[in-house]
Parts: structure tokens; sequence; C-alpha cells
């Protein structure tokens, strides 16, 4: 009685398993197929997801306006759902398969270093938007995204200068795991450069997914009885609620210690109530209340966006600083294949080097000859009560990014160009 | 559910028809790797990237295997198995760190500063060394892990809980930098295995046929075991372990040894796993994902031996054609499917299968 | 240095009622940041009452300026000129402080305070200049000092002026400075005398003595403060702890079910939270800060609602097979975070405390309790006897305890097994409920929230012992502590992993956990 | 309270307690090592044990010898089952001495080298391998090297088959040599756990009212069957069912409140004034 049904999903399920192993390659080249690889389930979705946003109407935009080379792009969006080996997988999938000329995404250190030998090995294109800890330099990869001399060391200089409060102490706290550790280090040696004796500088990891940080708050609190005391802060997304929470009841102004952050941005401040957070910092590159004409019309299109394709809480939508990286991206990476006249990824490469654009952030940035990072500015803002953060200190102009930082030995001895790591 | 049944059931419903079920199989898992040495433009030519996919599932089937022997025959549902991968692909790993590293320090221990190796780390330049870790390292801790639960008796859900706290503590462990493993980044950036390319066509028909020969060995040392009278032994004492105990057997050396065993299949499948895939890193040793194995066992069905094959296989399919094809809504699927096989297939996909001969 | 600036300052003070009547408000807003900082150490230094409403505006961010540099106060919208009759030359911008000027700011809004009438307001003041006062203000402080009325006040004015006299080129002054600060738990006192310690920075031997007798006393208040810092944090992260996992303790605990969906309906009760903070804003913002008191049944309900429907449609399919739950329970738990990303996207959605769930307690000088905290351990604690009450002394909670012992025999004793299957599943579920909107206080509300929490919560009922509520509390505040005790020894991670393998080599030697019901063996 | 009078029989050096003195040589049932040279099989002195303040068993003292048939009888928490415990090695007693033969001390063995040494036991509820067949339920429990490594290399010898066949003779089962054991009746069921026990080829047998859900003809059966195991094994039986008591027993102990109030013969047992006290209520 019950065979036929049984059967038929048995069936059903072995072609969804066929077509999951054989996938469908490859129309008619009439487009230029563009990779996606973020997040959208698992624990990385929370960045991740605004970011294949982000993309998606960046890659709408120049449709609209007719295209590349004549044709229209074709977004390939994948969910590498926080699994890394996943990402590799999926890397190889949109190269191999789907057969991508250029791929955007990744979040963490950790899934770029997972797809990076595929990239190497397929000679793939990959634009990563996020602020990282260095050290790597693929001629695969662009890095749209700070590198630590153009995020922590600026800001670290900021906190000690007068106006940033002039800290005399430092309180390092991370989630333990690489960026945080490696910025640390670069922190470390930095500061020592700087006269500041190892007994004034506190170096606390907590694990991932920390949520108590009683002691921790309360050890800051004793650490900073010592002199003016600032916090750097390399918190991972989800414990910084909980830490900014525990510094607001504990009575921790930013008048007396300041925290400045590294991975706090607009998008993570949705999630917290700022009004107990005024005052505190964050280090960026971009910041959605930069005034001026470009990123007024990139916070409207991205707010009309998120309202045209309904996206949850479309109502409160902002920009931060990877979803800017993600539009210079695909924008240089567009300019590139319209001057090389094709996708190829050797020609695209060539012609991405000292390629310029009118960044949001209000500067042009370029993308460096030689090291495949943006040159990029460096803006340090203080949180509102609304949620923006308002830009005390920046940059003269942008800096070249030092992904070798010389702060750590042997370093010196890196190339300055992109060479393949194997 | 019941084995030893389902072994006679089988034999009678035409074992015939099994072996060239499992003949076609196997002949088309060994033609995979020969396919993948065409020339690209040929049309039989099988990709890399079908070819790792395949090689990946096949691992984690390895997996779901051991987890159904400890699970499934000695009913001891484990949610740490992810650890005892890990451990195996940790060791080979490190294997594979030095190789690319040549006479200097692995990549991301020069980045540390430190300027030797930490004591764990010698010998791994040797391959039959990190073979060696690759068994010896699992089956210690499963040794030594499982020596204190029996002799407690810890069993049921307790059991599940600690090895869950365990296979947790070992990711937190593990993405320490200062353990020395690399972090949360792990071990990527692999060259040469044995000094072969490890991205070259023919290493990675190698590679897979290992894979394929350790599945086809595990399978056949798992039915062996369950012919055996120690496969029934286990069967008594997932059932009636006081009744075992009052028969006169100790279930303490039963269990210890299944489980030292499936540990050790499973560092196994982790060694074969990491050169595949190209990245070891802690996240492997999340819960999670030990759970998921889990899932792959119910949903094949679990007590027999072909079950949980095809529980990785289909789960981890529709996990790569979901998260292509519709990659918002992949969770609901998966989560829907979980709760469809448990109300409605308590024996698995297996089960279904079975019924299907029956009728 | 330090003598040298005063004497400017003093300079510049003299200076300064003739240009203080061109407008401070005026001035301030035309100066550069490095002026303006100028101007906020002299307003402290020479405090003046008709200054106090410009401090006000400019603490609340209501100074703005227009194009001509004029300053503007912002009053609900409307913008009036801060000095004489002016009308914007443009829509005027408000001033944004930065954080060196917000401290400055408080600073001297601390000395105008000394003015006030009230003298709980002078004595606030005071506190803070103990804190932040600047060489500056001593003649300010001793001023101050020899007219207040207030003894309170007067302490707190004599501890902030001895900070100051700590410098001072008269030893007997220095050492009287010294012995007051002994007086004080104040982490600041502790570091200001190790600093005299030092023979170089001190010259006089006998406040050097008094130095370390004063600075002995101190360390011995610090340490009190800081020990009983310690136990409340433990006792704070049981109470979580025991929240997070009391649900659950029912569920799998009483009911067998290894609930993976538990973390979810945490986290459902937190988006419940956030859902009914959403509805005050919208319906009733006068009430907003009752808006926690008014989710709690909410989420109980909602969260119930839920478990019970789950139970009905999956979980009573599922009784006597506990690993089975297991599968199906994880099938759920991944349902409902994909649903709540679909529904309220993945990022972590804004749920803010109120103003009586802010801030802390005072208790010593380095003791803050965080009045949240506080009133979560009040509440697990409630929580607890509340579900203690209802499983032993009620109808539905006598029928809880009998089906779960013996399912068949209850059946026979007209027991509605189905019923009260699905009534505790509820209420586990309920409770999990009220766990979430705890939570959503101390931390974040996103579709993750619940796993973090899962196997905490499953560590808490097992070390407990199964089915044991006691066992449960018991559990949750040992782990509490213990992870307290060991996070200052050897840090955060390090801590966890001994936590973990400390509950590993427990169960081992007490299998059946903390509250284990011996007997006869049963078969 | 005193300790309860050890039957004549038992005190008597020239008799031979059961008449089974040469059972000591019988079969294989009489194990190599141990040690009956005083005729005892079981000895249990001074046994307390308590649960959480709970006294379960208060100062129980009971001896079997070689070869008897023992009924133990008392009402519900009598400690009967506890009793069974202590001497398997289940629970351990708060004092008192538990020895097996002469020379074996129960307290400090565990559980599977008690069954080893060989003590079987038949539990209230019967227990079987639900999972297994029949015959393999058999094979498991079969005299044999219990050792993992044996376990994988085991083969059954042609004996050994023949030991299988003839005890499901015995039992009634042979038809059903090749059900699975979860798909017999309650009856059925209980057969094989004592076929099972029987395989094992313990000296002591401790069964748990074996005759539970029995029906008459299988109790009558049952009850046949005890008898012409006495002289070879030494049984004790605990069972509320008088009857049965009746047919087998050549001794009988009653329990209360966790210590032995009264033994001797049945008609003995029945015509003490405190045991009918007991059951029968003040």
């Amino acid at each position: 009685m019950k065979r036929r049904p049984f059967l038929q999903s048995t069936l059903a399920a072995s072609a969804l398993l066929l077509t999951g192993l054989f996938p469908y390659t490859a129309q008619a080249a009439e487009t230029i197929k563009v990779g996606i690889l973020h997040s959208l389930s698992g624990t990385m979705a929370i960045s991740e997801t605004s970011l294949k946003d982000m993309a998606l109407m960046t890659i709408d935009e120049i449709n609209a306006k007719g295209g590349l080379l004549g044709k229209k792009l074709e977004p390939v969006v994948v969910d590498p759902a926080s699994n890394w080996p996943l990402f590799a997988e999926k890397s190889r999938q949109l190269l191999t398969q789907d057969k991508v000329d250029v791929v955007f995404g990744c979040w963490t250190s950790v899934s770029r270093k997972s797809v990076l030998p595929v990239f190497e090995e397929l000679n793939g294109l990959l634009f990563y938007p996020v602020q990282y800890e260095g050290e790597e330099m693929s001629p695969n990869v662009f890095y749209t995204g700070a590198a630590p001399n153009q995020q922590a060391i600026p800001a670290v200089e900021y906190l000690m200068s007068e106006d940033g409060g002039s800290a005399k102490r430092f309180f390092l706290l991370g989630t333990d795991y690489v960026y945080p550790r490696t910025t640390n280090k670069i922190l470390r040696a930095f500061l020592h450069s700087k006269g500041v004796a190892d007994k004034d500088i506190e170096e606390v990891y907590t694990p991932f997914g920390h949520s108590d940080y009683q002691t921790i708050v309360a050890n800051i609190k004793k650490f900073s009885a010592g002199g003016k005391t600032a916090v750097i802060s390399t918190v991972n997304g989800d414990s910084n609620v909980p830490f900014y929470k525990e510094l607001g009841s504990q009575g921790l102004e930013a008048t007396d210690i300041p925290v400045v952050a590294f991975s706090v941005g607009e998008e993570e401040l949705r999630g917290i109530d700022t009004k107990p957070l005024v005052g505190q910092l964050a280090a960026w590159n971009y910041f959605q209340s930069v005034e001026n004409p470009v990123n007024t019309e990139f916070v409207t299109k991205w707010k009309a966006y998120a309202k045209a394709k309904n996206l949850p809480n479309y109502q409160t939508a902002v920009t931060n600083d990877p979803m800017e990286a993600t539009y210079v991206g695909i924008n240089m990476w567009a300019q590139a294949v319209t001057k090389a006249g094709t996708t190829d990824v050797d020609k695209v490469r060539d012609a991405l080097a000292g390629q310029t654009f009118a960044a949001p952030s209000g500067y042009t940035l370029t993308m460096d000859k030689t090291n495949h990072h943006l040159h990029k500015p460096v803006m340090i803002g203080e949180v509102q009560d609304d949620g923006q953060f308002s830009i005390v200190w920046q940059t003269e102009g942008p800096l070249r990014a030092q992904p070798w930082s010389p702060f750590i030995p042997g370093n010196d001895k890196k190339p300055d160009y992109a060479v393949k790591s194997n | 559910m019941n084995q030893p049944m389902t072994i006679t059931l089988a034999q009678k419903a035409g074992p015939r028809l099994s072996l060239a079920v499992g003949g076609l199989v196997l002949a088309i898992l060994l033609a995979l790797p020969l396919l993948h040495l065409l020339p690209a433009d040929s049309a039989l030519h099988v990709s890399a990237y079908t070819l790792t996919l395949v090689g990946k599932i096949l691992c984690y089937a390895i997996v779901a295997l051991a987890l159904d022997l400890v699970w499934g025959y000695a009913g001891l549902l484990s949610l740490g198995h992810g650890l005892f991968f890990a451990l195996g692909g940790y060791a080979m790993g490190m294997y594979l760190m030095r190789q690319s590293a040549g006479d200097g320090l692995p990549a991301f221990m020069s980045f540390l500063a430190w300027n030797e190796l930490p004591w764990y780390w010698y010998g791994t330049s040797s391959f039959l060394w990190a073979m060696c870790l690759v068994v010896l390292v699992p089956g210690l801790l499963a040794l030594v892990f499982g020596y204190f639960a029996f002799r407690s008796r810890i069993k049921g859900v307790y059991f599940s809980i600690i090895t869950q706290a365990l296979t947790f503590a070992g990711m937190l462990l593990f993405f320490r930098n200062e353990t020395g493993f690399g972090g949360n980044n792990g071990f990527t950036n692999f060259r040469t295995i044995l000094g072969f390319d490890i991205t070259a066509q023919g290493t990675r028909a190698v590679l897979f046929l290992c894979t394929v020969a350790l599945l086809t060995g595990s399978l056949y040392l798992g039915f062996r075991l369950a012919r055996s009278k120690f496969g029934r032994v286990l069967t008594a004492l997932r059932d009636a372990e006081n009744r075992l105990m009052f028969c006169g057997y100790d279930p303490r050396g039963y269990k210890l040894f299944i489980w030292v065993l499936s540990a050790v299949l499973c560092g196994l499948a982790g060694a074969l796993y990491v050169p595949q895939v190209g990245i070891i890193n802690p996240s492997e040793m999340s819960p999670t994902n030990s759970i998921e194995a889990a899932v792959w066992v119910a949903l094949g069905g679990r007590g027999t031996l072909i079950g949980p094959l095809l529980g990785a296989g289909l789960v981890n399919g529709m996990k790569s054609w979901f998260t292509v094809a519709f990659p918002e809504y992949w969770l609901f699927a998966l989560g829907a499917l979980f709760i469809v096989v448990t109300l409605y297939l308590p024996k698995g996909v297996i089960g279904l299968l079975r019924k299907e001969k029956e009728q | 240095m330090p003598a040298s600036l005063p004497r400017i300052l003093m300079a510049l003070a003299l200076l300064w009622p003739l240009a203080s009547q061109a407008g401070d408000a005026n001035d301030f807003v035309a100066a550069n940041p490095a002026k303006q900082a100028k101007l906020l150490e002299s307003w402290a230094a020479q405090p003046d009452p008709a200054r106090q409403p410009l401090l006000d505006a400019l603490q609340q961010g209501r100074v703005a300026a227009d194009s001509s540099k004029t300053a503007f106060i912002e009053e609900a919208g409307n913008f009036s000129a801060a000095e004489g009759e002016a009308e914007p030359a443009s829509p005027p911008k408000k001033l944004r402080l930065n954080n060196r000027l917000r401290g400055l700011l408080q600073t001297a809004q601390a000395s105008h305070q000394l003015l006030a009438s009230e003298a709980s307001v002078r004595l606030a003041a005071a506190q803070q200049l103990q804190k932040s006062a600047k060489p500056a203000q001593l003649e300010l402080l001793n001023a101050r000092v020899a007219s207040e009325q207030d003894a309170a006040v007067r302490d707190a004015l004599a501890l902030a002026l001895a900070n100051l006299q700590l410098v001072d080129p008269d030893p007997a002054v220095r050492l009287q400075a010294v012995r007051l600060l002994g007086e004080t738990g104040e982490p600041l006192a502790r570091t200001r005398l190790e600093a005299l310690l030092d023979g170089d920075s001190e010259t006089d031997a006998g406040v050097r003595t008094a130095a370390e007798t004063s600075l002995a006393q101190v360390k011995r208040r610090l340490l009190v403060g800081e020990l009983l810092g310690q136990a409340f944090s433990g006792l704070s992260l049981g109470s979580i702890l025991l929240l997070a996992a009391l649900g659950l303790a029912i569920t799998f605990g009483l009911l067998g079910v290894i609930n993976m969906a538990h973390g979810e309906m945490l986290m459902l009760g937190a988006y419940t939270t956030y859902m009914v903070q959403l509805g005050f804003q919208r319906l009733a913002p006068e009430y907003l800060a009752l808006y926690p008191l008014a989710a709690l049944p909410v989420a109980f309900f909602v969260t119930a609602a839920i478990g019970m429907a789950l139970e009905r449609t999956v979980i009573r399919h599922l009784y006597g097979r506990p690993l089975e739950t297991l599968l199906a329970t994880w099938g759920i738990s991944l349902i409902l975070i994909q649903l709540v990303r679909v529904i309220f996207g993945a990022q972590n959605v804004e749920v803010a405390n109120p103003e009586w769930l802010s801030g802390g307690l005072q208790v010593l000088p380095n003791l803050v309790l965080p009045y949240s905290r506080i009133i979560i351990i009040g509440f697990a604690l409630f929580v607890v006897a509340l579900t203690w009450l209802l499983l032993n002394k009620t109808r539905l909670g006598l029928n809880v305890r009998a089906v779960t012992q013996n399912r068949n025999m209850a059946a026979c004793c007209g027991v509605p097994t189905g019923r009260v299957d699905m009534l505790a599943f509820g209420l586990g579920s309920g409770i999990a409920g009220l766990g979430g909107v705890a939570l959503s206080q101390i931390g974040n509300v996103g579709p993750d929230l619940g796993q973090s929490y899962i196997i905490d919560s499953f560590l808490v009922v097992v070390l407990g012992g199964v089915g044991q509520l006691a066992g449960s509390v018991l559990a949750a505040f040992g782990l509490g502590i213990a992870n307290k005790l060991l996070e200052p020894q050897i840090g955060a991670v390090l801590g966890k992993i001994l936590i973990l393998a400390l509950i590993i080599l427990f169960i081992q030697k007490r299998p059946q956990g903390l509250f284990a019901l011996k007997g006869r063996v049963i078969d | 309270m005193r300790a309860a009078p050890i039957p004549e029989a038992l005190l008597d050096p020239n008799r031979d307690p059961g008449g089974s003195r040469e059972a000591v040589g019988l079969g294989s049932s009489a194990g190599k090592g141990l040690d009956v040279r005083h005729g005892t099989i079981l000895t249990l002195e001074d046994i307390n044990v308590s649960f959480d303040g709970f006294k379960a068993l208060t100062n129980l003292t009971l001896y079997i010898g070689v070869g008897e048939l023992r009924c133990i009888i008392g009402p519900n928490g009598a400690g009967k089952t506890t009793m069974m415990d202590v001497i398997t090695g289940k629970t351990r007693p708060t004092s008192g001495s538990a020895f097996f033969g002469e020379t074996l001390d129960l307290t400090r063995l565990s559980e599977v080298e008690i069954a080893q040494a060989g003590i079987g036991r038949k539990f209230q509820k019967p227990t079987v391998f639900e999972a297994l067949s029949v015959f393999e339920n058999l094979e498991l429990a079969l005299k044999t090297d219990k050792s993992v490594w044996a376990s994988l290399r085991a083969r059954l010898s042609g004996a050994q088959k023949d030991r299988i066949d003839e005890v499901l003779h015995t039992i009634r089962l042979d038809g059903s040599r090749h059900r699975p054991a979860g798909l017999l009746s309650h009856g059925q069921k209980q057969f094989l756990e004592i076929g099972m026990l029987l395989v094992q080829e313990p000296q002591l047998l401790l069964l748990d009212e074996p005759v539970a859900g029995m029906t008459d003809a299988e109790t009558e059966f049952t009850a046949e069957l005890f008898k012409s195991l006495a002289r070879k094994h030494s049984l004790m039986v605990v069972e509320h069912d008088m009857g049965f008591v009746g047919t087998i027993a050549d001794h009988v102990t009653v329990l209360h409140q966790g210590s032995v109030l009264a033994e001797g013969s049945l008609e003995q047992v029945q015509s003490n004034e405190r045991v009918i006290e007991v059951y029968l209520g003040r």
C-alpha cells in the first residue's frame, strides 16, 4: 500500500543526491558570473548576511548601468554555512562547476585560509572585505579590508594622544583566536616602541561565545587604578553585547576608561542599547556618519535596496565598514574588467594594480600596485546614542597597508609583492 | 534494531541482490579516481570538485560507521566522535605542515615567534610516526576516557553528555594559539604528501582510493564483528547489561574494545579527510558536528552496517545541493528531515528499504 | 610641569572675570577642542552658578552652533540663543564632545555642583572630585572644606583635597593627607600611596612610614571588596546558569526528553521580550520602563504554547526513546533558529535595559553590584521556588511526578497522561522562556542565543542529578562559583576547560549526579 | 535481635545436607576451585544494608547447604531482592560477611567475578536478550571463556551445540530456537532465562519469583525441573506462591523487615506464631 510513495521518495532523495554531486554546469556565456561566498546560516550569518545583500545591490547597480563588456553580471550565491571546510568545497564549486570569474566573500580569517589553496590552485580571484591580522599576501586575493597598520595602530596612537585621553596603561582584551592574538602581539611591540612598559600592558582572552564579563570588568577597574587606562578590544562579535552591558552596569564610562573596538561597527550596534556606550570608540576605515555626497548616495541606495528587498529590519538598515569594502571591491573589479577588456584573471589582476575609486569614505582609494591591499584612511569614531559614530579623529589621507607588520620579527625579509604561498 | 535478525533477513531477502548493488557501488567508487585521471575535456572526466566532495562524504561515512559500532551495536551514544576524527586529522595535518614547511617551522609558529618545535611536534616530519599518531592519539584518549567511564558504569544520556563535554573542552583547547596547533585557523596550505604534490590528479586519485579501501575495510571488519560472538555480546550488552554481567561477561572489556576501535577508525577517517579537504581546524570538534554524525547514523538506520553509510551520503549530499540551490532554506529541510525520520522511520532509511524488500 | 600648569591657570583665572562677560557659551562654541579643554579646566577652578545651565546643556548634548559660531541651546526641538538675542544664521549643528572634553566637563560640573543647595548633590560632586580633581582646584576645595556645613560632604571634600595635598610642599600637610587616605577603600588611593613609598618622590621619612601604614589599610579594604565581588559574580553566574537550565530540568530531568531545542526556548523567550519592548515603544511609551515585567507572563505563555504544540505534534511519539528525542528536537532547534533568522534577521536585536535595571549599587569603592544581576539572582530563586511549589504542592505537580515515575500506572489511576505530558512540557518550555527574558537583560539577543547555553544547561542538569530540582540548583551555583574562582587564577579559557574536565571526573565519581536516589536496584 | 537458628542438618557433620556430599563431584557444576568442605555453599552473617537511613537488611544471617533447595518467603519489603543483590555483588552490605563456599568473599568480588565463580541469578522480571534468537541467548550464557579475545574467535564445538540442544529440549523451546527472544511469551521467557542459568552451570542458582506469570501446567513443570536440579546444584528460590513452595521446598526461610523471622520445613514455618502474625496481621 505504502510502497509507491516510499519508492518515489527514495528515488527523489537519490535524485537530490545526484544533482548535488553533479551540479548542472554553465549555460551560454551571455553573462559574467560572480560568486558570492558568505555564510547565510550558522554562527557567522550575523555578520556575513548583510555583505551578501550589499554585493547583490552593487551587482544590480552595475547591471543597471549596462553591465560589463556588454554583458550582465550574474550573481551565484552559495551558503558555506559557517563551516570552514565547506568554504573550500564551495569555492571549488564556484570556480570549477559554476565557472565564476570572480568571488566576493569570506569574513573570518580561517575561512579565507581554507579557500586560499583552492584559489591559488585554480588561479581564481577572491575579494576579501574584512579587516584582518595581515601576514598574508596572495596573488589570487585582493584585500579590501584593513591590515593592522590601517586600523589598530592608529587607534592606539589616538588613545595616547591628548585628545584621546593620554592613556598610559593598556588593557588588551580579546577572544582567544588568531586575529586578536596577532593584533595584540603587534600592538604590544608597538607600545614597547612607544616606551610603554610590560607592567602597563595587560592581555586577557576569553573563549568563543563567552558571555560572562564580570571578572574581567572588575579586573579592568582594578588595573585602571594604576593610571589612565584604555581598553583595546578585539572581542568577537557576539560577546560584545554582554561585555558592553557589563561595563555599563558596573558603572565604567568612556570618560573613565575608553574602550576602542576593532570589531564593533554600525551593524553590531543595532543589537545593543547604545545609551550606556556613548563615548566608546571604534576604529574603522569608514563610518556611515561620514559626510560627503558619495556616502549620502551610498547610504540612501542601501536603505532603498533593503526596503525594496524587504530585508529583515530594513527600517533600521545601516551601512558599515565591511559593506563599504565589499562595495569598493566589486566596483574596482568592474573597473579593472573594463580596463582589461576581459574577465581573464591574470589580465584583471594586472589591471587592478593602481586602480582608484572614489569611495563612500570620502577618499579616493587606490589599490596598491604590488601588495593587493587598498590604501585606506583610518577614522576613530565615538558611539552616539543613536547607534551611529561621530568621527573624532581621522588620518590625513589613505595609508598604505603593511600586511607584513614590521612589529613582527622576521617580516622584514618578506617580499612586498604578492607571491603564492605554495 | 535487531541486528542479527536483520542479517539473517538480508540473507534471506537475496544476498545476490545486496551483493550486486554493493559491487556496483564499489565499482563506481573505484572508477571515479580513474576517470579523474582522464583529460579534463573528456566527456567522462570526473572533476576534482566531485572527487573531493565524494571523498569527503566517504570519510564522513567511515565516521558514521564507527559511531554506529558503538551506538547501534553497543548502545553507547557518543556525542564526541568529532574529537577523535579531528585528532586523527590533526596528526596528519602536523605531518603535512612539516612537509610544506621544509626544514623550517610551520608558518603559524614563526608567526607566533616560536623558535623551536614544541615537544609533541617531534618526529612529525616522519610519515610513519604521523601515521602512528593518527592511530595512537585517538586510541589512547579513547582508552583512558573509556576505561574510567566504563569502570564507573556511565551510560545512556550521562555518557552522551560527558563525551560532549570532552569534545567541547578539546575545541576550546585547540582554539588557543598557545596550544601549538595554529589556533582557530588550524592547518591549511598543504603542499606535498610523501613528496607528491597534494593537488596533483594522481595524488587525489590515490587518496580517494585509500578512503575507499578504508571504508571497505571498516565495513568488512564491522561485518565480521557483527557476525561473531563478540557482536552478539554487544547486542546483548545494549539490551540487558545486567543480565550479561550475571552470565559472567565483563561488559567493561567489551565496551572498551569497541569504543577504542571506533575512535581509531574515526582517527583514520580524519587523517584521510584532511589532505582531501585541505584544512583541519578546531571547529571539527564542535559539539554540533558530533551531533550531526549521530544524525547520519539515525537517518540511515542504526544497528545496521549499510545504514550509517547511506545516512552520511544522503545528509551530506543534500547539504551540498541545498546550500547552493536554496541557501536560506536548507536548515529547514535538514531539520524537517530529522523530525520526519525519527517519527516515521525509526529504523532509518535502511528500514524503509528492507520493508520494500519484505513485501 | 605639575607646578607650572597651575600657575598658568591661576593667571588665566585672574583674567577670567573680564572674559567671562563676553559669553562662556559663545567662547566655547568658537574654540577648538584644545581651547575648549582649557576653558573647561578654568571653569572647574572658578565655579560660577550662572554657568550652570550652560554646563547642563553641554552635558545633555543640547548645545549647538550656527555657521557664525553663535551658541544656541536646544529646548524640545527649538533653538534659542545661549546668550543675548540672536537668530541662527544657518540651521544650528549640535556640538559633539569627545571623551576628553566629556571628562573635563564632568569635573567642571562637579565644581559647580559644590555650590548646589542639596547636600546629596554636593556629596556626589565631592565624590566625583575625589577621582578627578586637578591641582588648579586646590584653592576651591580648601575654601569649600572650610565653609561646608554638612559633615558627610565635608569628609568627602577633605578626601578630595587630600589627594591634591599629597604633593603639598609642607610635610605636615602631606602626612595628614596620607593618614586620611588610609581611611578609604579607594583603588586610586592605593596607587597614590604606592607612589609615595619611593624615596625619590617622597623625601620625608615620616610621611613614607605613614604611607606604608595607610597602604596596608587600603589594601585590606580592597581585598575585602575583591573577595565579595568574586563571590557575587559567582552567585550571579550561577543564577544565570540556573535560569538557563531550569526549564531543561523539567523537560529533560522529569520527562526524559533530551531536549536540544531547549536553547531555542530561551531564545524565543528573549525575542518575545524584544517584541514586548517594541510593543511598549509603539503603544505605551510612557510605561516603557515596565516592559520586562510585562514580558515575563507573555514570554512564559508564548514559549509554553510553542512547547505544548511541539509536544503534541512531535515529542509525544517519542516517549521512552530518549536518544531519538535528541535527534527530533535537534531538528526542531535548527528550524526554529532559521525561522527566527528569516523573520528577524541574522543580526542581534536591541533589547535595552530599563532605567531600574541599569547601573549598580556602589557597596564599596571597588565593588559595584549591578542592579540587573541582583534582580536576576532574586528572580532565579523566585522561579525555583515557584517550580518547586508547582511540582510539589499542586495537583498538576503530583500528576507530573506520577506520570514520570510510572506512566502506565498513572494512566490506570485515571491520570490523563497525554494532557499531563503536554502541560509538563509546556511548563518546562515556559520556564525556559522566563529564563530567556532574564538573559535578554545581560546578553545579546540573536538567533544563536540558545546554542551558547545548551551545553552548559545539560551539564547543570546532569551534574545535579537528572530529575532533581535541588541538584540542579546546587550544580548551577557550584559551577558558577567554581568558574569565577578559577577565572582570575588561570584565565577564562583554561578555566572553562578545567571546569569541563572536573565535571567529567566528577561524573566518574558519581555517575548519577550530585543528588542521586540510592535504593534497591530496579531492573 | 538474635540470629536465626541454624538448621540442624547443617550443624551435623555426619549428615550430608540434602544428601549431596557426592554432588560435589557431580557434573561440571561443582566448580573445581570451590571449597565446600563444611557442606555450606553460601554463608551470610550479620548482613546490614541501609539506603539513606532506611534499613533494608538488619543482621541477616543465612546458610545454604550444598545441593539444597531453599525457598525464601516473606512479605513485600522484607528484603528478599536486596539479599539477592548482596549475594550477586550488586549491592554492597554496610557490614557483615558473605561467603561463597568457605573462601570466596562475596563482598570483595565484582558482579562478574561472582557470576564466573558459579552463582547464577534469575531476575524477578524475566530478562533475556530480546534482540537475539533463543539459541543465541543460550549460546551467550553457555559456560565458556567469556573474555573479549575469546569471543572474537569463538566457534561452538559439537559438544556445546549438543548441550544447548539438550537444554532447549528441557525447557521445551526446541521449536522456537531461531525466534527472537523478544517475541516469546512471558512464560517462555521465564523458561528461557532458566535455561540460560542451566547452560551457565552455576553451583548456586538464585531464582526470583520464577513462576510468576506461568500457567498451572508450567508451574508444575517448573517444580519438577527444580526438584531435579537440586542435589546437582544448590537453589535459592524466592516465591510468593505457597502452593509452589509447598511442592518443592525442603527448607523454608521467612524474611521480615530485613532479617530472618523463622526457618524450617513449610509446616513448621506455617505454624510459627510470629509468621502468622506478620502474614495475617495482628
